[in-house]
């Protein structure tokens, strides 16, 4: 699992590369906290089109994620075209608190309000 | 009655370790390439597996060793993978099954293991004793929907 | 005396058929897979469980049904995998174990199985007994060559 | 296992396209020698250029394919740049009686006398 971390305005956008599962959960949450608190980020964008592998644990990790976003008043939104992570969001009902977006610019631009 | 010719046959064991969960997805997705699967179909039985791995390594053994067995099982365009250890097992397992129902919500799980399951395969079959352990019966037929 | 931490390990089961020559492959590598192996290594070690595979399944089980065994091992950089058939054993394991010797050159063998397990790893047993069955214990260390 | 099968001249060229190993062996030898047959092929060349993985079962499938050839007054080389085919052909002796080259093209030309 690879992160590449970037800001965009105070939107961190992460991109990840490789498979998000349990084993590579908890490297993902503390790069993703510990970015998040160093760069000031007020939203967070998940990029996965380079994702090759999610299943549940991923949901946990975003998940995780918003909580802590959302209480100091940002969002959260996912890029991803692809279709079995995406119904794995679906199915988790997270879609309600959090919108994907079929590219990492439509993702950075909703969570800035279209700026 | 069931009655099955069985076509291929493997059992997998492997330790208690998060490292092997994308073993255990490479070599199911292996084993299951014999039925010929869309790339969807591929995703899906390697989601679910995950899924029944990750539970075994972190309820089933938590910090202490143990070994993860699958079995799998190819009859006619129908696979079979049943995944199962000999750690705590479930105590109530009509709630363990509910979408968002987590016993570690610590650990960032979002309980949607099982669903995950029950939804990427056409079946799922659960057996739990606690303190024996649990088996997870996952099946899936390809070319369903091609 | 022989010392070693085992990091990983796995075993794994399957019916003697040759479509699972290929699986046997693809579960060797993706478990060598955690060493972190140059493609040239990878290829390597999949020729050479090819080999052994192959040799249980037609030598060892011939026509006969049979189940072959292949155990994975992990102590730091090293891998041990050990290829186990209970079928009918070696009669003359000196002689087997020699280049271009073959019992079976009406099926276009080659007789360079041995040859080729013992060059791709680093470490080649043999232990086998007639009626009883036959296990070929490979190893190999990786980042030895760069 | 695929096989692309071609006439150059009176050279049967003939593609591997996957695994070479004793499950597919069969069906690459009956293959081959029917084409060898139909098309009364002098000469044989395999292109190597497309196989993923080849053990010493293949070294069976080239030997047995030598032998016919040969008795026939023909030749067999092969096109491969694959390290390690390369060195299971080495290892096995058969170098001795069958050249390999780096490209379709000089096994070709090396098997018809370089027309
Ligand atoms: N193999 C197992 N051994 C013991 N308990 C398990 C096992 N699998 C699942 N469970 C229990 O069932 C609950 C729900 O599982 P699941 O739906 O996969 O969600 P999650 O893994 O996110 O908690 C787990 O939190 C755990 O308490
Ligand atoms: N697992 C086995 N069970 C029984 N006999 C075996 C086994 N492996 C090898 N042999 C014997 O050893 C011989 C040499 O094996 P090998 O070097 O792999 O060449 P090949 O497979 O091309 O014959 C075989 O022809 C066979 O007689």
């Amino acid at each position: 699992m690879q992160i590449q971390l970037q800001m965009k305005g105070r939107t961190l956008v992460a991109k990840l590369t490789g498979d998000l599962d349990h084993h590579s959960a908890k490297t993902v949450k503390d790069m993703l906290e510990s970015a998040i608190v160093n760069q000031s980020a007020q939203n967070l964008v998940f990029d996965f089109s380079g994702l090759s592998f999610m299943d549940s644990s991923g949901i946990g990790v975003i998940l995780g994620r918003y909580k802590f976003i959302h209480s100091m008043g940002g969002q959260v939104t996912i890029a991803s075209k692809n279709k079995t992570v995406n119904r794995l969001i679906a199915m988790s009902g997270i879609e309600r608190l959090i919108s994907v977006y079929d590219s990492v610019e439509l993702a950075v631009n909703s969570v800035q309000g279209g700026k | 009655m069931e009655l099955k010719n069985i076509d291929n046959k493997m059992h997998l064991e492997f330790m208690s370790k998060s490292t092997n969960e994308g073993f255990a997805r490479a070599v199911v997705a292996a084993f299951a390439a014999q039925l010929d699967p869309t790339l969807e179909e591929l995703a899906d039985i390697k989601t679910a597996v995950s899924e029944g791995v990750t539970n075994a390594i972190i309820h089933g053994y938590g910090t202490s060793a143990g070994t993860v067995h699958i079995d799998g099982e190819i009859s006619g365009k129908t696979l079979v993978i049943i995944i199962t250890d000999y750690g705590k097992g479930i105590d109530d397992l009509s709630q363990a099954v509910q979408p968002l129902f987590t016993s570690a919500p610590e650990m960032e799980r979002s309980g949607m293991g099982f669903t995950v399951m029950e939804t990427f395969m056409d079946s799922m079959d659960v057996e739990s004793t606690p303190g024996v352990g649990t088996t997870v019966r996952l099946s899936k037929t390809i070319g369903k929907n091609h």
